[in-house]
């Protein structure tokens, strides 16, 4: 029974994968300390994010979630260069790129 | 333009023409005459006051913010009458007051004072709840400033606690008036916040249970009140308003902002929630007495006399307090008697500190002594007005206090027995703060002034004066004070269960109006 | 479905076209012009203009929408919608666009030498901010979100100010897009429920069945979550006083006014297609509940205790979500639909107009670029400046809610919309927070008006920026005391978008 | 003349003169100030004296003229007129007040002539007329009340009239707050009426509580018992009797013709006069006129112990008018209502004029009031000496002088009345006793025996505007008595000289029953009660003037007893210790630890709390990116399974 | 029964690599893992047979993107860090709790409904064409606004990099 379920690859196997990409992601933005590497997980975060709408595209014979793929993988490039430009600004003036430098507002 | 919206919004423009009159020199006379000419005007009202009617007179309503129900209404009935001629008599004499005391921005104060004066005029006009509270509330801000800009050392401590305190109450008012605006779209099929509407609600009453409608709105709209009165145990913002206040700041906030908390009760908590009132009636008569004792017990051992006189604030309004939920005619009438002559009397204490805190600027008991010695007159007008804040027969404060006694005892002997110990203590702290100022040796202060006239000027006794005239006149001639306020104040007992207010004179658009409905049915 | 889309359709988009086109004007110039700044010309009034016309362009669209008697369009096969919310955020969007540049060429923490990127980035948030008003369709909301957000992050750090301005760019664009990738989750999860991300598809697809369905909850609760990061809610609001504190003021102005309105109009688009109002969504209402007392609570108590006032009014507005958030409870329930949008998008109006005002005084005040402006700085204003002073009072008063400006007639509208729909704690809270709040509201009037030493000293110059003050502070005395009127057309306009 | 212009005339001419002479207060002519008090008490006296004449020409049974200003307070049912009567007991009244007070303002003029504001005080005087005559002409409670405060007020400015000295403010003080404690009950009283007989006019009442009372005997919780121990109360806080008598004594700090005045003749008198009024629903309250008559008496005893061991001559004088009003209660106690009214009277006249003389006197002695440096001043004041003896005779009863009549009818009385009791009498016998012995001991040290006037003190006879008065009232201290005599004196003088005053007052009072017993016993009791004074006398005088020793010996035999009684039973003390410093110390307490520290102190908790909180907030917002994408991710976490699992 | 091998295998792998992304000192490994884990990406999306999203996830994220991330970090000649976690042990544990939880929750509210739905490979509906159809009709409005965004953010960046900000602008 439970391994016949395990075998049988279904819908929920592949969110589970998107789903364990996508909290590695997060977890990448919430424990690295450098900037990229958290930008990395962001990309983590989106690309789980593609693997469910092509998941719930494929299994629902729908092809609207690839389009959508589409404009999130736009966006995320997007958010990267964004994101990278500022750490190049960041980094050109303070010659640093770990957060924890970046507390002065708070409170 | 409706009576009822010049008086209400004169003062506006007063401030306005304050505001850009030229040289700041004639601040201060053209505010005493427009003030003035403001009261006169009021007169007007007291004139054409059909006395003989219960119902709302010069009434005035007109759709303000129809989705809502919300109107601009405003009508006079014999139990906001007085107040409103007691905002523009004192007016005036704040203005007084404040003529020496008041130094460094007199055009931002007179404009203050006129503002506040419109606020107070329409609280006690509004006939809409919402309109109320708008008035309510926006008479903080004038006096926010003045007790911020123009008090004493702590004064930023003192406004800020009157700001807030005050506003907690009335939140919860908010949210009450905001139910009824509810229920009365349930009911009567059209939102509305017209008190006129409200009183036509039905509201659901448990007895003994405090988690029913009546009793919540009851206690959401009597919590507001109180804190403005103050009641015990929600007075403890007064002593601190009061001491940091200006003299003419005082004035208003014991003469006429006060009140404003009583007339609330009797407009509000008395006809609305009937059967609440009557149930748990008793906490606020309990708590008035509570009030009355022990404001005055506290008064007795305050070393700063306008502590001592806001203390005693907190005891005269206990007294009104109580007199509302007698719910009989005497002490109704008791009470509303005991709004005036305590604003007129407690208004005049303030002043005369204020006036003997101008010359030596102290205010702290022990430093005077003998007083009446270089101050005569001053001697005198303290004395007249400490005896009608004693409630000596023949001046204003013993008719009502009488009355609220009278009425109190009618209803519960146990709490006018109480209450009436009060009277003594009334005598303690007064007479022994007048003894220890103004009788026995010179004190520390006064022995630096011998010689020196310490007593009124001419300026000053003009300003008592009036008081002084109104003290006797409601002291020998209550009647012709309680006349205004007989119609209006037996029709509230006669119709305790099903309040209703009839709006009187001209009928044509006023009555009914139809609001929109707001809602889509789906 | 209609899968084809008529050019007619470009005719509404107009406002969003001429933002575009207008915002390619200043940086053209510049590139033309040997990458020299382009004059004021270019940098200011070409782009105020555009801004004005596009609010023009929005209000041409209502005009029509009124004449011709249709409630609603939807355009581009149904991927925008234009209809009486969406033009006048619309407009409302563009005038705010307009007052920002105004405050951006007078502020000290602009790059002057970088305005016209300044302006163009301004202008294509605006654009984003736009299509999210109009946005019918999860996918398109998200893209405009991201439009807006991604100028704004880079907005944020171009400020003339170095550190503070990196950190608060960094923070925004971290958690934004952390909040970002949450949302687009959650949208992935309602297209694979119910196979669309069409917000009117969405109405007939929900019901009992879908709201026991694992996948569209978590999609719901994903999308709620990322726009609740977007208006700061507890607990996403953390971003907010960081990023608002470190950004240049016009920039805030612009951020707390529009994309705060931006957000929740797309919220309550959400929760416009009903979808709270069955049974099964009980729960989601009691989080929103919670959330927003707790939102109201943080905002207001930690407000508190800051000397900054621009982190002060960030707080502020983090609470004033909260009560947005009452507001739409009440939508969420058949009968309150059309009171509580109609009173959350009469508080949103107000909310924009009287914060607006509030962080254009800040503006006005800032000496440079590095000046962080503490309540005590603004000692003795009201002498110096007694009208300014007054103006900021008016604003702050209503803020606060207190009658007869219009911050009290929306909190009441919210409150009564809430209350017929039996939230009384809620309700109950929310008076306490704004009870609290009054406070640290009062706390600059204080400095203002009740201390005499002197703070810092104005610079005169920035006529704009005080004409905006002025023009808020009396619209928000005007709206306050003739409110009907606004709350009808709001209302007739809320009256179609169900 | 029409009856509403007399009294009128009646009322306002004394508040004439108080705003004649209180708005020149700081004039410093005391002839004219004195000369227009005094006309206008004198148009006062001489509209009484008409309106008793047309009440005499009035037929016997309705001898009353009514008259009814205005309402005063109407609410509601409730009806407090600004009326007046002029009835039997009221007529008695007014002449007294305004003869007695013309008098007093008469003795006045000499008296100030010296004082730095002779206008303020005879404002204060007139005031004081028209507040007494408000209270006795009143023809409700509340008209009474008002009067009643108001004579109260003036007693309270006048005994402080020399302000500057702090005792003698705060004497005033003092009777002020003790007579408001009176007042209070007097109101309670008031309700009780009220809410009873839903009426506050004197004629009603009566006649309602007649009916009441025909109806059989009231309970202890009845209101209309209730509300006479709460009249009575207000009756002891006016009229000086135990435990409000404290007041009295220190009220001798006002200038003498004050006390005499107001202390002595006509305010404290006041209590006694309500009673009188409400007779009859006295006598529906048996149970109530026992307790008064028991504290009558024990006032009358306890008074008179403590005046004879003063040295001040107006405290021994003021001792004597506590006795003496203990008499009257004791009187009005046991349904002497006509004797007790004779008493008030007769003691208006002797204890004004002893008042006057002793004012005399310490004018004389320069403000000098300690009998021990005085003494055998009969050669020096012979008008006053002369006057004083005549007074002194009245007050201790020697038979035919006005003080007898009064007295013996009264201890006639509280033998033989039902409500009466023997125990009663013999302590009213024994306090005349000590009367005779402290005012003999008075005479002996004051006017008699060796001079202890100090060096440099000259006394000398006052001018005449000082003794004119004396001696109008010693004559009345005498003659006075005659329009009283009893039925068993009578019976046996030549022509049976009727009893006019009783004969007056009998359709306005109730009456007790008396117990009926043979003249001999009358008669032997008067023998008892004379011979008790003329022994003490005797004792009194040897004591003083011929064996100056043996006071001290007395006191030596019994030193704790004396110093208990020379120092007022320690009661002022009892009251400061156990009454005011308690309640000033619970009001501190209430102060500083209710208001300051708990009710506000609640406010400042709330306020650290949100502050607290606050902080909370602050330290959560620590600036740290990560930190907030946690809370994010813990808000998501949080959330969701609260929406997907609860 | 191969497709299950190749998924858990797949799905092992792309685990691995992308906790390498979270836990590797060295940022520069890190980016390495992360292209692993895009490749694993277009991978499934292979197997969910959508092949040309695969192609555009190889060039534009495993591609693009990643070049753009590598040279940023030579650009910054990143080494191996120090100081790789965020501060504080108890909290570290308490992000990595919530992750957790996170997950537990996710996988479990997928299990909410039954699985009904099978995997049809090679439909027509889900050609390349249709794709490019929809882009191009239903999707016109975001697929210009994408254009506008890319434009925006170009500049954006531009002009970020060329900040100078403070005083020493002027």
């Amino acid at each position: 029974m439970l391994s016949s379920e395990l075998l049988h690859i279904g819908l929920n196997h592949y969110l589970g994968l998107s789903a364990v990409i996508f909290v590695i992601g997060m977890l990448t933005v919430l424990l690295r300390r450098n900037l990229i590497v958290m930008l990395m997980g962001v990309e983590l975060m989106l690309n789980a994010v593609n693997i469910t709408f092509v998941a719930f595209s494929s299994f629902n014979q729908n092809m609207n979630g690839q389009v959508m793929v589409f404009f999130v993988m736009a966006i995320a490039a997007a958010e990267a260069a964004v994101g990278l430009a500022l750490a190049v600004t960041i980094f050109k003036h303070y010659k640093e790129i770990d957060i924890s430098a970046f507390e002065q507002l708070k409170s | 333009m409706n009576l009822l919206s010049v008086i209400t919004f004169l003062p506006i423009l007063f401030a306005l023409v304050v505001w850009f009159l030229p040289n700041e020199k004639h601040v201060r006379p053209v505010s005493l005459g427009l003030s003035i000419v403001h009261f006169f005007v009021s007169i007007v009202l007291l004139v054409k006051f059909d006395i003989s009617s219960a119902g709302l007179q010069f009434v005035e309503q007109t759709p303000w913010v129809q989705s809502a129900g919300i109107s601009y209404f405003l009508g006079v009935d014999g139990i906001s009458i007085w107040l409103v001629i007691l905002t523009t008599f004192l007016t005036p004499i704040t203005i007084l007051g404040g003529w020496t005391s008041i130094q460094k921005k007199t055009r931002g104060f007179h404009v203050s004072i006129f503002v506040l004066a419109t606020t107070m005029i329409g609280t006690f006009l509004a006939m809409d709840a919402i309109l109320f509270y708008v008035f309510f509330e926006a008479s903080l801000i004038p006096m926010y400033f003045i007790i911020g800009i123009w008090g004493g050392k702590n004064k930023i401590y003192a406004a800020t606690k009157f700001f807030i305190y005050t506003m907690l109450g009335s939140v919860f008012m908010l949210l009450s008036i905001i139910t009824l605006m509810v229920l009365a779209e349930g009911q009567l099929g059209q939102m509305s916040s017209s008190l006129l509407d409200f009183y036509k609600l039905d509201l659901n009453f448990l007895p003994g249970q405090f988690l029913s409608t009546q009793t919540l709105l009851f206690f959401g709209f009597a919590l507001a009140f109180a804190i403005k009165v103050p009641l015990f145990p929600f007075h403890t913002w007064l002593p601190d308003a009061h001491v940091q206040a200006p003299t003419p700041g005082s004035v208003i906030l014991a003469g006429v902002m006060l009140k404003m908390g009583t007339y609330g009760l009797l407009r509000f908590c008395l006809p609305l929630f009937p059967e609440a009132t009557a149930e748990w009636g008793w906490i606020f008569l309990a708590l008035g007495v509570v009030g009355i004792i022990y404001g005055a017990l506290v008064a007795m051992v305050q070393p700063d006399m306008k502590k001592l006189v806001a203390y005693s604030s907190v005891s005269h309004m206990g007294y009104v307090v109580m007199g509302l939920f007698t719910l009989n005619a005497h002490g109704l009438t008791g009470s509303i008697f005991q709004m005036l002559s305590h604003g007129i009397s407690t208004g005049a204490l303030f002043l005369l500190v204020g006036m003997i805190y101008e010359r030596t600027h102290s205010r702290e008991i022990k430093e005077y002594g003998g007083l009446a010695v270089v101050a005569p007159i001053f001697s005198i007008f303290f004395i007249i007005v400490t005896l009608s804040s004693i409630a000596v027969p023949m001046t204003n404060g013993f008719v009502g206090e009488y009355l609220i006694l009278m009425g109190t005892f009618m209803v519960n002997k146990a709490y006018a027995i109480l209450a009436v110990t009060g009277v003594v203590l009334g005598a303690c702290y007064m007479l022994w703060m007048v003894k220890k100022v103004f009788f026995g040796p010179p004190g520390k202060l006064i022995k630096d002034f011998q010689g020196k006239n310490l007593d009124l000027n001419k300026t000053e006794v003009m300003t008592l004066l009036p008081v002084v005239v109104l003290i006797f006149w409601m002291g020998l001639f209550p009647g012709h004070f309680i006349k205004y306020t007989k119609a209006s104040v037996d029709h509230m007992i006669n119709a305790k269960q099903g309040y209703y207010l009839k709006i009187e004179g001209r009928q044509k658009k006023v009555a009914t109006i139809k609001y929109k409905s707001t809602r889509v049915t789906r | 479905m209609n899968l084809s889309f008529d050019a007619v359709d470009i005719k509404y988009i107009l406002p969003l076209i001429i933002l575009f086109t207008v915002s390619l004007v200043p940086v053209l110039v510049k590139v033309f012009n040997k990458n020299k700044e382009p004059g004021k010309i270019y940098n200011f009034l070409t782009p105020m203009l555009g801004a004005l016309i596009a609010a023009g362009a929005s209000a041409g669209v209502g005009a029509e929408f009124l004449s011709k008697g249709i409630s609603s369009k939807l355009l581009f096969s149904g991927a925008l919608v234009m209809d009486g919310v969406s033009v006048l955020a619309g407009i409302l969007v563009s005038l705010c666009l307009g007052f920002t540049i105004v405050l951006a060429k007078e502020s000290p923490s602009i790059n002057k030498n970088q305005l016209s990127e300044a302006v163009f980035l301004l202008m294509n948030a605006a654009v984003g901010m736009l299509t999210v008003l109009w946005a019918n369709n999860l996918l398109v909301m998200f893209v405009g979100i991201e439009m807006m957000s991604l100028c704004l992050y880079i907005l944020v750090a171009m400020s003339m100010e170095l550190k503070l301005s990196k950190e608060a760019a960094l923070k925004y664009f971290v958690l934004g897009s952390f909040a970002s990738a949450i949302l687009v989750y959650g949208i992935a999860f309602i297209y694979g429920a119910a196979g669309t991300v069409y917000l009117p598809e969405l109405i007939t697809q929900i019901n009992a069945t879908l709201l026991s369905n694992g996948y569209f909850l978590l999609g719901l609760s994903f999308v709620l979550f990322g726009l609740a990061f977007k208006v700061s809610l507890f607990p996403f609001y953390s971003w907010t006083p960081d990023v608002y504190q470190g950004s240049s003021t016009p920039l805030v102005a612009f951020m707390a006014t529009g994309v705060k309105l931006v957000a929740f109009v797309a919220l309550l688009r959400l929760i416009a297609t009903q979808v709270l109002q069955f049974q099964e969504a009980a729960v989601f209402l009691q989080v929103l509940q919670w959330m927003a007392v707790v939102t109201i609570l943080v905002g207001n108590i930690a407000a508190l205790r800051q000397d900054n006032l621009k982190r002060m009014l960030a707080y502020s507005s983090v609470a004033h979500s909260g009560y947005v958030l009452i507001g739409l409870l009440a939508v969420s329930s058949s009968d309150g639909q059309v009171l509580g949008a109609s009173s959350v998008l009469f508080y949103l109006f107000s909310y924009v107009i009287m914060t607006f005002g509030a962080f254009s005084f800040l503006s006005f005040l800032e000496k440079s670029h590095e000046s962080a402006l503490m309540i005590s700085d603004l000692r003795g204003m009201a002498s110096r400046r007694p009208y300014i002073a007054l103006s900021f009072s008016v604003l702050l008063l209503s803020l606060a809610g207190i009658p007869p400006t219009v911050g009290f007639f929306g909190k009441f509208y919210l409150f009564s919309a809430a209350i017929s729909e039996g939230f009384y704690w809620v309700v109950a809270w929310g008076v306490i927070g704004s009870v609290i709040s009054v406070y640290f509201y009062l706390r600059p009037l204080v400095v203002m008006f009740m201390s005499d030493e002197q703070g810092v000293d104005v610079e005169p110059s920035r006529l704009g920026t005080q004409n905006i003050i002025f023009i808020t502070a009396i619209l928000v005395l005007v709206i306050g005391f003739v409110s009907n009127p606004f709350y009808l057309h709001i209302q007739s306009a809320i009256k179609t978008i169900f | 003349m029409n009856d509403s212009f007399l009294f009128a005339v009646l009322l306002l001419a004394p508040i004439f003169g108080f705003l004649f002479n209180g708005l020149r207060f700081k004039n410093k002519n005391y002839k004219l100030a004195g000369a227009v008090a005094s006309v206008a008490i004198g148009v006062s006296f001489i509209c009484s004296v008409v309106l008793v004449i047309k009440l005499v020409a009035m037929p016997e049974a309705s001898r009353a003229i009514h008259v009814h200003f205005y309402n005063w307070i109407e609410v509601a049912g409730f009806n407090a007129n600004a009326a007046f009567v002029v009835d039997q007991i009221s007529a008695i009244m007014i002449l007294v007040i305004t003869g007695v007070g013309l008098l007093i303002h008469i003795f006045s003029i000499g008296y100030m002539s010296h004082d730095d504001r002779p206008s303020k005080y005879f404002a204060y005087l007139n005031l004081f007329i028209f507040n007494m005559l408000l209270l006795v002409l009143g023809d409700n409670l509340l008209i009474m009340f008002v009067g009643w405060e108001g004579v109260g007020l003036c007693s309270y400015l006048l005994i402080g009239f020399w302000f500057t000295d702090q005792e003698k403010a705060a004497a005033g003080m003092k009777a002020f707050i003790v007579n408001r404690i009176g007042d209070a009950g007097f109101l309670l009283g008031i309700f009780f009426l009220y809410v009873q007989f839903s009426t506050i006019e004197f004629s009603s009442l009566n006649t309602l509580a007649t009916d009441l009372a025909a109806s059989g005997p009231l309970g202890w919780s009845h209101p209309l018992v209730l509300a006479c121990i709460c009249l009575f109360v207000g009756a002891c806080g006016k009229s000086a009797q135990i435990p409000l008598y404290v007041w009295l004594p220190d009220a001798m700090a006002g200038p003498t013709p004050v006390s005499a005045l107001i202390h002595a003749a006509t305010m404290v008198t006041a209590g006694v006069y309500m009673i009188v009024r409400l007779s009859f629903v006295y006598m529906a309250a048996p149970q109530v006129m026992t307790i008064i008559a028991v504290v009558g008496g024990l006032t009358a005893f306890f008074a008179a112990t403590i005046g004879m061991t003063q040295w001040d001559i107006k405290k021994i004088l003021a001792y004597s008018t506590v006795s003496q009003l203990g008499y009257m209660f004791l009187g009005v106690g046991v349904g002497a209502f006509m004797p007790a009214m004779f008493h008030l009277m007769t003691h208006a006249f002797f204890k004004a004029l002893m008042f006057l003389g002793s004012g005399s006197v310490i004018h004389a002695m320069g403000e000098e009031q300690d009998i021990r440096k005085m003494g055998a001043l009969k050669k020096a004041m012979p008008i006053t000496s002369a006057t004083f003896t005549l007074g002194w005779l009245a007050i201790i009863g020697v038979p035919g002088f006005s003080g007898f009549f009064s007295k013996d009818e009264i201890l006639w009385f509280t033998y033989a009345s039902t409500q009466g009791s023997k125990w009663l009498w013999v302590v009213g016998v024994l306090g005349a006793g000590m009367t005779a012995f402290y005012m003999t001991r008075l005479m002996c040290l004051v006017f008699w025996g060796k001079s202890r006037v100090p060096e440099g003190t000259h006394p000398h006879e006052s001018p005449a505007s000082m003794t004119f008065p004396l001696i109008v009232l010693g004559v009345l201290s005498v003659v006075g008595g005659w329009i009283g005599i009893p039925h068993v004196i009578s019976a046996i003088l030549p022509g049976h000289p009727p009893n006019i005053l009783g004969h007056w007052l009998e359709p306005a009072l109730a009456t007790a029953n008396l117990i009926t017993t043979s003249a001999v016993v009358e008669w032997s009791l008067m023998g008892i009660s004379v011979s008790v004074v003329a022994i003490s006398g005797y004792f009194a005088y040897t004591a003083y003037i011929v064996k100056t020793d043996i006071p001290e010996k007395c006191v030596k035999a019994f030193p704790r007893l004396h110093g208990l009684v020379l120092n007022k039973y320690l009661i002022d003390e009892l009251y400061f210790g156990r009454i005011i410093n308690p309640l000033i110390d619970i009001s501190k307490g209430l102060w500083v630890y209710v208001d300051v520290n708990f009710v506000d102190k609640l406010t400042y908790i709330a306020s650290d709390f949100v502050k607290s909180i606050g902080r909370l907030f602050g330290s959560l917002q620590n600036g740290n990116l990560q930190q907030y994408a946690m809370y994010i991710a813990i808000g998501v976490v949080v959330m969701l399974s609260f929406i997907l699992m609860g | 029964m191969e497709a299950a091998i190749v998924f858990y295998g797949l799905s092992f792998f792309m685990t691995v690599l992308s906790l390498g992304v979270l836990f590797n000192p060295n940022p520069i490994m890190s980016a390495l893992y992360l292209v692993l884990t895009m490749i694993g990406v277009s991978l499934v999306f292979f197997m969910l047979d959508a092949g040309f999203l695969a192609g555009v996830q190889l060039i534009v994220y495993a591609g693009a993107v990643l070049v753009l991330f590598v040279m940023v970090i030579m650009l910054f000649d990143l080494k191996r860090e120090v100081y790789t976690f965020s501060r504080g042990f108890f909290t570290r544990l308490l992000k990595v709790f919530t992750g957790v939880v996170f997950l537990i929750i996710l996988v479990k509210s997928f299990f909410l409904v039954p699985e009904t739905k099978e995997l049809l490979n090679s439909s027509t509906q889900m050609t390349t064409k249709n794709l490019a159809g929809l882009l191009f009709t239903e999707y016109i409005f975001v697929f210009e606004l994408l254009g506008l965004l890319l434009l925006a953010v170009a500049i954006g960046a531009v002009a970020l990099s060329r900040i100078k900000g403070g005083t020493h602008a002027e």
